[in-house]
C-alpha cells in the first residue's frame, strides 16, 4: 500500500516535472527556428506560479470548477494506466481502448467549464474542438485496431513486451503505416499548428480557454503538462518498444536507465509534432475534417487491414 | 490555509518573469509590438508573451492614443484581469493627447480612468523605449512598486466618477443595449 | 393455477383497462403503477427460480392452437430491460400523462414487449408483436398523425415480411414452437453438410433471412429503415419515448438474436464464414455500423431536443447489432450488455427530455439556455446519463462499449473497429451540443420561473441514473448473468473487473484512481485564493459591455463546419424516397381499388385462401 | 473644353464625347472635362436622383464616395459624389449643393442607386448633420459616440477648442489664442 502510493507520487511529480520541461522545449525549438532567443526552459514552471499566486478568482459556477478539477484528475488517472519503465502501478489494466478514452476525456471536463462560462467564444471554440476529435478518431481508430490485430492483445503492457523480443512496431509495415497516421493524430491533440484549431489564438482568442484565468488556467498548465507527459509516452510506448533495461544488477539503475530512454523518444516524439508545427499555418475547422477523413485515415486503415489479414 | 507570505518572494520572482500581455492594440503603438515580439528584440527572452484572453493576462499595455470609445472597452478589459495586474501607457497620446491634444474624440489624461504604472514618453516610442519600460515595470513589481491595482481599488469613486463625467450615468447598460434596437429589426429596411 | 409467466405478461394489460375504465385522477396513476411493478417483481423472484432450473415453461391450447411461453436466460435478461425501464417510465409518465388513453395504451404495449421476451412459438411471437406495434402506434397518433402514418407503414411492412417468413417455415418444418424448428433446421444443416438434398433451398433460406431481417430491422431502426424512429420517438409522451426508445427497440434486437436461435446452424452452413464471424452476421453487423455513423452524424445536425435523441437511439442500437453481428459469444454478450446499459442511458436521457419538455413547454435548442442552475437535480442525472453514454469511465456506458470494441477487434475486423471508433467520437459531439444549448450559457428572460423536475420523474431519473453508476463500476454483476447464456466463463474476472485474457477493465480501480486524482487537483485548486461568483454577463467578448436582452450563446447551427463538411451526403435522403414510393404506390393504388380492392368481402376471402393455397404448393 | 483642347491636344475626346452624351440627356445638369480621366458635373439638388441614375445607365458603375463640404459663407454644404466608370476608365465628380442650416439640410438618399452609398450618407449624417431621406439607417449609431451625437464636429463653425474643455475638463492647459501652450 505504502509502496504503491509512494510511486504514485514519484510517477505525478516525475511526469509533471517533465511534462514542463517539454512545454519549456516546445517554446525554446520554436522560438530558435524563428531566430529568436526564447524563453528559459523553465518558463512554464515560474507561468504556473504565477497564475497559481494570483490574489483574486472568478468562477461562474460549480461546473466551471468541477470541470477544471476534473480534467486534472482524469490526466492523473490516465497516466497511472500507462507503463512507465517498469514503476507503473495499474499497468496490468493498461488496455489500448481505455487509455485512449481516458486521454480524451479530460477534454470534455475543459468543454464543460468553458462552456459553462456562457462566453460566445468558449462555444465556438468547444465546437471546433469537438469537430477535431470527430476528425482525428477515425485514423486514431484504426491505429488502435492495427496494433490490436497485429499483437493479438490490447494491453499496452504485453505489447511493450512483445517489442523487446521482436523489436519496435514501426518496423513492420502495417504497424508503420499506423504510427505514421498516430503521430499525424497526435498534432491535434497536442493542440498545434496546423490543428490548432479549437484554440486558435486571435481568432477566437484561445476559444475554451478565454473564460481562464488565475488559478484555473493554472491548473489546466499543470493538466496540459501531464497530458504532454503521458500522450507522447504512449506513443513511445506501443510503437517505439517502450523501455525495459534489465541489463543492470539493481533495480534503481534498471528504472533510471528505462526512464532515461524513455525520455529520448518521447523527446523525440515531441520534436516531430514542434517541427511540424513550426513550419505550418492553421487550417480551417472543415479543412482539416476533410484532410484527416482522407489520408490519415486511408494509410491508417491500410494498415488495420494489413494486420488484420 | 496555508500562510503564503513565506514564497511571497517567489511568487514576486514569477509575477516579474512571467508578464503576460493582453493584445489590445489601440493606436499606432500597436505596429511597435510585432519587432518586439519577432527575432530582433525578443520579448520571450523575458517570458512576455501575447495573449488574448484578459483573464489570464497581467500587463495591459495601452499603446498610442484613446478614444472615449476605445476607452470603454479598454476599461471593461481592465477590470476583467485578475489581481495583481499591470498597465503600461506608450506614448504622449494617453499621457497627455500628444498630438491630438484639441481633438474633440481622443483621451487626454489617460491616468484618470484607469491607474497606470508607467508611461513611456515618444511619439511613437522606439521598441528600445519599451523595452526600457518594461525593464522598468519588472524592477517596480520586484520592489513593490507597481501597485496600480490596488490604487484602482482604494480609489474606485473618484475613477468610476471621472469615467461617469465622460461617458454619462450607467454607460455600460447604455452601451450594451446601443445596438439591440437595430439588431432586432434588422430585417425591417432590407425589403 | 395460473402461471406467472402469464401475470408478467397481462398484469400491464390488465391494469391499464382498469385505469382506462376508471379514468380517475390519482387511482389511475396509482393502478398503473402498481401494473408496472407487478411484473417487475415477479422477474425479480423467478431470478432464484432460474438459478435452480434452467427455465420455467407454460404452455396454453386456445382453440387449437398451442401458446408457449418461455422465460429463460436471454428472455428474463430482456425481460428485466423491460421491467425496469418501463417501471421507470411509467413512473415518469405519472407526472407527464395527460389522460387515461395515454395509459391504456403505454401499459398495453409494455404487455406487448413482455409477451414478445416470453413467446416460445412464432404465433404468439408475432401476435405479441402486432400488439406491441399496435400500441406505440396508437401512442403516437394521439400526438401527431403524419408520424405515425410513417411508423405504422414501416411496421406493417415489417410485420407482412415477418408473416411471409413464418408461413414458409410453418409449410416446410409443419411446426410452429422454437424448439422444434432449431432442430430441424439444424439437422437440415447436418444434412446438407452430409451431402444429401437439403430442405430448404439456398435461396428460399436467404428469402427467409432478408424477410426477418426486414422485419425486426424495422423495429430497431436499422439503416436504411430508420426513418420512422425520429419522428415517432418525438412525437409523443417523452416519458412514454423512455420505453419506446429503451424497450422497444430492444424488441427488434431480441428479434436478430433470435434468428441467430433459430436459423443460426442452417445460414452458418448456407453461407459459410468471413474469417470468425458468420456471413450473415456480416451484414446485420454492417447494417449497425452504418447506423451508428448515420444517426450519430444526423443526430449532431437536429434543432431539436426529441430528434437529436431519437437519432442518438438510432445510432446506439448500431453498437448492439455491430455486436450481434459479429456473432462470437464474447461479442453477443457484449451486445446484450450494450442493449442494458443504452435501455438504461437512454431511458435517462428521454425521460430527462420529458421533464425539460414539461418546465419548460420547449423543444428547441433555440429557446433553451441557462437551465443548470434552475434545475440542478436533472442536472446532476443529465450528468450521469451524458458521461455514460459518451462512454467515460467508470459508467456502464463505457463497459459495454469498451466489450464491444474489444469482441469486434479481437475477431480481426479492422473496418467495423473504425465504424465503431467513429460513433464514440460522434457520442462525444452531439452530447456537448445538448449539453451547452439547454444547460449552460445565458438564459433567455422567459425562462427565469422554471421549476426543478417532479417527485415522480426525479425518482424514475434516479432509479436508472443509480443502475447507471452501479453497473459501470461493478461490470461482473451483468457479466455473470450474461455468463449464464451460454453456461460458461467468457468473460472472466470478479464483480469489479472483466477480463478477457487479452484485455481486462476494471472498474473499481478507475473509480478510486479518478477519485484520487480528482482529490489531488482539488487539493491544488483550494489552496489557491477564493473565487468570486460572477454573472454570466461578466465574460470577454472583445471588451464589449453585455446585456441579457441579446442573447450570444450559439444555439442554432451549431455544428454549421460539418453540415458544411458533409453537405454532399447529407443530399441523400431515404426518408424522401420513400415519400416518393409512397407516391407512386398511391397512384398505383387508386388504378387497381376500382378493379381489385372493390370492398366485396367475399372477394378478400378469395385472395387470402389464394394467398394461402400459393404457400402451401409452394411448401410441398 | 477649350483647355482641355489646349493642353491635352485632343487627349480629351473621349472624355468630351461622354460629358456631351450625358448633357444631352440631362439639360438640367452643367459639365466639363477636368483633365484626361476626370469629369464633373454640376447639379441641382432635386435632380440628383435623376442624374446619377442616368449616369448609371451610362456605365458609371462604382460608387467611391460622397465628400461633404462645409461653406459656411455662402450658407451652403456641397456634396460631392465621387463615380467611377469602369467602363470608360472615368472617374466623375458630381456637385450639388445643400443649405447648411441643419432643418433644410436634407437630400434624397441614393442607396437603391449605388448601395455603397449607404456607408457614406451615414458619415455624412454623423459629422455634417445632413439628412437623407429613405435612408432607414440614418438614425443608426455610426462613428461618433453617443456624447457627440449632434455637435457634428466637422462643420466649420464647430469650436473645438471649447468642445474639448468642456469635455475633458482641461480648462487651463493653453491659453485661448494658441501661440503658446502648456504640456
Amino acid at each position: 500500500m505504502i509502496e504503491i502510493a509512494l510511486k504514485a507520487v514519484l510517477i505525478l511529480l516525475y511526469a509533471t516535472f517533465v511534462g514542463f520541461m517539454f512545454m519549456g522545449i516546445i517554446r525554446i525549438v520554436t522560438a530558435r527556428i524563428h531566430r529568436r532567443v526564447g524563453p528559459p526552459i523553465y518558463q512554464p514552471i515560474l507561468d504556473t506560479i504565477k497564475l497559481l499566486s494570483k490574489k483574486s478568482n472568478i468562477t461562474h459556477g460549480l461546473i466551471y470548477d468541477f470541470g477544471i478539477i476534473y480534467a486534472l484528475g482524469a490526466t492523473i488517472l490516465a497516466l497511472m494506466f500507462i507503463p512507465l519503465g517498469s514503476i507503473s502501478i495499474l499497468r496490468a489494466y493498461g488496455d489500448l481502448i481505455l487509455i485512449t478514452f481516458l486521454l480524451e476525456i479530460p477534454m470534455l471536463g475543459i468543454m464543460f467549464a468553458a462552456m459553462s462560462s456562457g462566453n460566445p467564444w468558449a462555444g465556438l471554440g468547444s465546437q471546433r474542438a469537438l469537430l477535431t476529435l470527430l476528425a482525428i478518431q477515425v485514423p486514431l481508430g484504426f491505429a488502435i485496431v492495427a496494433l490490436a490485430e497485429f499483437y493479438g492483445t490490447f494491453s499496452t503492457y504485453q505489447i511493450v513486451m512483445a517489442q523487446q523480443t521482436a523489436g519496435w512496431s514501426i518496423t513492420y509495415l502495417p504497424l508503420l503505416l499506423a504510427a505514421v497516421a498516430y503521430d499525424l493524430v497526435l498534432q491535434a491533440m497536442f493542440g498545434k499548428e496546423p490543428f490548432d484549431i479549437m484554440i486558435a489564438p486571435g481568432e477566437i482568442s484561445l476559444g475554451p480557454m478565454v473564460e481562464f484565468g488565475g488559478k484555473h488556467m493554472g491548473i489546466l498548465q499543470i493538466q496540459h503538462a501531464i497530458a504532454l507527459f503521458a500522450e507522447t509516452l504512449f506513443f513511445s510506448n506501443i510503437f517505439l518498444g517502450g523501455a525495459v533495461v534489465t541489463a543492470f544488477a539493481s533495480p534503481i539503475l534498471n528504472t533510471l536507465a528505462s526512464l532515461g530512454i524513455l525520455l529520448i523518444k518521447q523527446i523525440a516524439v515531441l520534436l516531430i509534432a514542434i517541427f511540424i508545427g513550426a513550419i505550418f499555418p492553421r487550417f480551417t475547422i472543415d479543412q482539416a475534417a476533410r484532410f484527416y477523413w482522407k489520408w490519415p485515415t486511408i494509410i491508417a486503415a491500410t494498415g488495420a487491414i494489413l494486420a488484420a489479414l | 490555509m496555508v500562510d503564503w507570505r513565506l514564497f511571497e518572494p517567489l511568487f514576486e520572482f514569477a509575477r516579474k518573469r512571467s508578464l503576460w500581455i493582453v493584445s489590445f492594440c489601440t493606436g499606432c503603438g500597436g505596429i511597435e509590438m510585432p519587432p518586439l515580439m519577432t527575432s530582433r528584440y525578443d520579448l520571450e527572452r523575458f517570458g512576455m508573451m501575447p495573449n488574448p484572453a484578459p483573464r489570464m493576462a497581467d500587463l495591459f499595455l495601452i499603446t498610442g492614443y484613446v478614444t472615449p470609445k476605445t476607452l470603454k472597452r479598454i476599461i471593461i478589459t481592465y477590470e476583467l484581469q485578475p489581481d495583481p495586474k499591470y498597465v503600461m501607457a506608450h506614448g504622449s497620446c494617453p499621457l497627455n493627447g500628444g498630438v491630438y491634444w484639441d481633438a474633440y474624440n481622443a483621451i487626454k489624461h489617460i491616468d484618470k480612468y484607469i491607474p497606470v504604472d508607467v508611461i513611456i514618453a515618444g511619439c511613437m516610442p522606439r521598441p528600445e523605449a519599451v523595452m526600457d519600460g518594461i525593464n522598468k515595470i519588472m524592477e517596480m513589481i520586484e520592489n513593490g512598486t507597481a501597485d496600480s491595482w490596488k490604487r484602482y481599488k482604494e480609489n474606485y469613486e473618484w475613477y468610476k466618477k471621472n469615467q461617469d463625467e465622460l461617458f454619462g450615468e450607467g454607460w455600460r447598460e447604455r452601451e450594451a443595449r446601443r445596438w439591440i434596437p437595430w439588431l432586432m429589426e434588422r430585417k425591417k429596411g432590407e425589403e | 393455477m395460473i402461471n406467472e409467466l402469464m401475470i408478467i405478461i397481462f398484469t400491464p394489460l390488465i391494469a391499464g383497462v382498469i385505469a382506462w375504465l376508471l379514468d380517475i385522477k390519482g387511482l389511475r396513476e396509482g393502478i398503473s403503477v402498481i401494473g408496472a411493478a407487478i411484473p417487475l417483481a415477479y422477474l425479480i423472484q423467478a431470478y432464484h427460480t432460474l438459478a435452480s432450473q434452467s427455465s420455467i415453461q407454460y404452455s396454453v391450447v386456445i382453440s387449437g392452437f398451442k401458446f408457449e411461453f418461455l422465460l429463460y436466460q436471454i428472455s428474463w435478461i430482456f425481460a428485466m430491460i423491460a421491467g425496469v425501464v418501463g417501471f421507470a417510465a411509467i413512473l415518469g409518465m405519472v407526472s407527464t400523462a395527460k389522460d387515461s388513453y395515454e395509459w391504456l395504451f403505454a401499459l398495453m404495449s409494455l404487455t406487448g414487449v413482455y409477451g414478445v421476451f416470453l413467446a416460445d412459438d412464432l404465433v404468439s411471437f408475432f401476435i405479441f408483436w402486432e400488439i406491441m406495434t399496435f400500441a406505440s402506434f396508437m401512442m403516437v397518433l394521439k400526438y401527431n398523425k403524419k408520424a405515425s402514418l410513417k411508423y405504422f407503414l414501416l411496421s406493417v411492412a415489417g410485420a407482412y415480411s415477418m408473416l411471409l417468413a413464418i408461413g414458409m417455415l410453418y409449410a416446410k418444418v409443419g411446426a410452429l414452437d422454437f424448439t422444434t424448428i432449431q432442430q430441424v433446421l439444424y439437422q437440415d444443416a447436418m444434412r446438407g453438410v452430409l451431402g444429401t438434398n437439403t430442405l430448404f433451398s439456398r435461396n428460399e433460406i436467404l428469402l427467409i433471412f432478408g424477410l426477418f431481417l426486414v422485419a425486426f430491422g424495422v423495429k430497431a431502426g436499422t439503416f436504411p429503415l430508420h426513418v420512422w424512429a425520429p419522428d415517432a420517438y418525438s412525437e409523443t409522451n417523452q416519458s412514454y419515448t423512455a420505453m419506446f426508445s429503451g424497450v422497444l427497440s430492444k424488441a427488434g434486437v431480441y428479434g436478430m438474436l433470435v434468428i441467430y436461435i433459430l436459423l443460426g446452424t442452417r445460414l452458418v452452413y448456407q453461407f459459410g464464414r468471413i474469417g470468425a464471424a458468420p456471413k450473415f452476421g456480416y451484414v446485420i453487423a454492417f447494417l449497425g455500423g452504418i447506423t451508428i455513423i448515420v444517426g450519430g452524424l444526423l443526430a449532431a445536425l437536429q434543432e431539436d431536443i426529441r430528434k437529436l435523441f431519437a437519432y442518438s437511439s438510432i445510432s446506439q442500437i448500431g453498437y448492439i447489432l455491430v455486436g450481434i453481428g459479429v456473432g462470437s459469444a464474447l461479442s453477443i454478450e457484449a451486445a446484450i450488455y450494450h442493449a442494458i446499459s443504452h435501455a438504461l442511458f437512454k431511458g435517462l436521457f428521454f425521460l430527462i427530455v420529458a421533464t425539460i419538455v414539461l418546465r419548460t413547454g420547449k423543444t428547441e435548442f433555440k429557446d433553451m439556455g441557462g437551465l443548470a442552475e434552475k434545475m440542478p437535480i436533472t442536472f446532476a442525472m443529465a450528468f450521469v446519463a451524458i458521461l455514460s453514454l459518451a462512454g467515460i469511465p467508470p459508467l456502464v456506458g463505457f463497459a459495454s462499449k469498451w466489450l464491444i470494441f474489444e469482441a469486434v477487434i479481437h475477431e480481426n475486423m479492422p473496418i467495423l473497429g473504425g465504424m465503431i471508433f467513429f460513433g464514440s467520437a460522434i457520442g462525444f459531439v452531439y452530447l456537448i451540443r445538448f449539453t451547452y444549448a439547454v444547460w449552460f450559457g445565458q438564459r433567455p428572460t422567459e425562462l427565469d420561473d422554471t421549476k426543478d423536475a417532479p417527485v415522480p420523474l426525479a425518482i424514475a431519473m434516479g432509479i436508472l441514473a443509480l443502475l447507471n453508476v452501479v453497473f459501470g463500476i461493478a461490470p461482473g454483476l451483468v457479466a455473470g448473468e450474461l455468463n449464464k447464456i451460454f453456461g460458461k466463463e467468457i468473460i472472466q474476472g470478479t464483480i469489479w473487473e472483466l477480463n478477457l485474457g487479452f484485455g481486462r477493465y476494471n472498474g473499481l480501480f478507475i473509480t478510486v484512481w479518478l477519485v484520487i486524482g480528482i482529490v489531488i487537483a482539488g487539493i491544488i485548486y483550494f489552496l489557491g485564493a477564493k473565487v468570486r461568483r460572477v454573472p454570466v454577463t461578466d465574460t470577454y467578448q472583445a471588451g464589449n459591455p453585455v446585456t441579457m436582452e441579446y442573447n450570444l450563446t450559439i444555439r442554432r447551427n451549431y455544428f454549421l463546419p460539418l453540415k458544411e463538411t458533409l453537405a454532399f451526403w447529407l443530399r441523400i435522403s431515404f426518408d424522401r424516397l420513400y415519400q416518393d414510393i409512397g407516391k407512386w404506390v398511391e397512384d398505383l393504388a387508386e388504378t387497381l381499388r376500382h378493379y381489385i380492392y372493390n370492398g366485396n368481402v367475399q372477394a378478400y376471402a378469395w385472395y387470402l385462401a389464394i394467398i394461402l393455397i400459393i404457400l402451401a404448393l409452394w411448401g410441398v | 473644353m477649350a483647355d482641355g483642347e489646349k493642353e491635352g491636344g485632343g487627349m480629351t475626346m473621349k472624355e468630351q464625347a461622354i460629358v456631351d452624351r450625358i448633357l444631352k440627356k440631362a439639360p438640367y445638369a452643367e459639365g466639363n472635362v477636368r483633365r484626361e480621366r476626370r469629369i464633373e458635373f454640376k447639379v441641382p439638388m432635386e435632380r440628383i436622383r435623376d442624374f446619377l441614375t442616368l449616369l448609371k445607365e451610362n456605365g458609371f458603375e462604382l460608387m467611391l464616395q460622397i465628400t461633404p463640404v462645409d461653406w459656411p459663407k455662402d450658407e451652403e454644404i456641397e456634396l460631392i459624389y465621387q463615380i467611377w466608370s469602369i467602363t470608360h476608365g472615368v472617374h466623375t465628380m458630381v456637385r450639388t449643393r445643400i443649405p447648411r442650416d441643419l432643418e433644410k439640410a436634407k437630400i434624397p438618399t441614393i442607396k437603391d442607386i449605388y448601395p455603397a452609398a449607404e456607408t457614406y450618407e451615414r458619415d455624412a449624417h454623423d459629422f455634417f448633420g445632413i439628412y437623407f431621406e429613405g435612408n432607414w439607417k440614418m438614425e443608426m449609431p455610426w462613428i461618433l459616440d453617443d456624447t457627440e451625437q449632434d455637435v457634428y464636429p466637422l462643420r466649420k463653425d464647430f469650436d473645438m477648442l471649447q468642445y474639448v474643455k468642456k469635455k475633458y475638463k482641461i480648462l487651463d492647459r493653453f491659453d485661448e489664442n494658441k501661440d503658446n501652450y502648456v504640456i
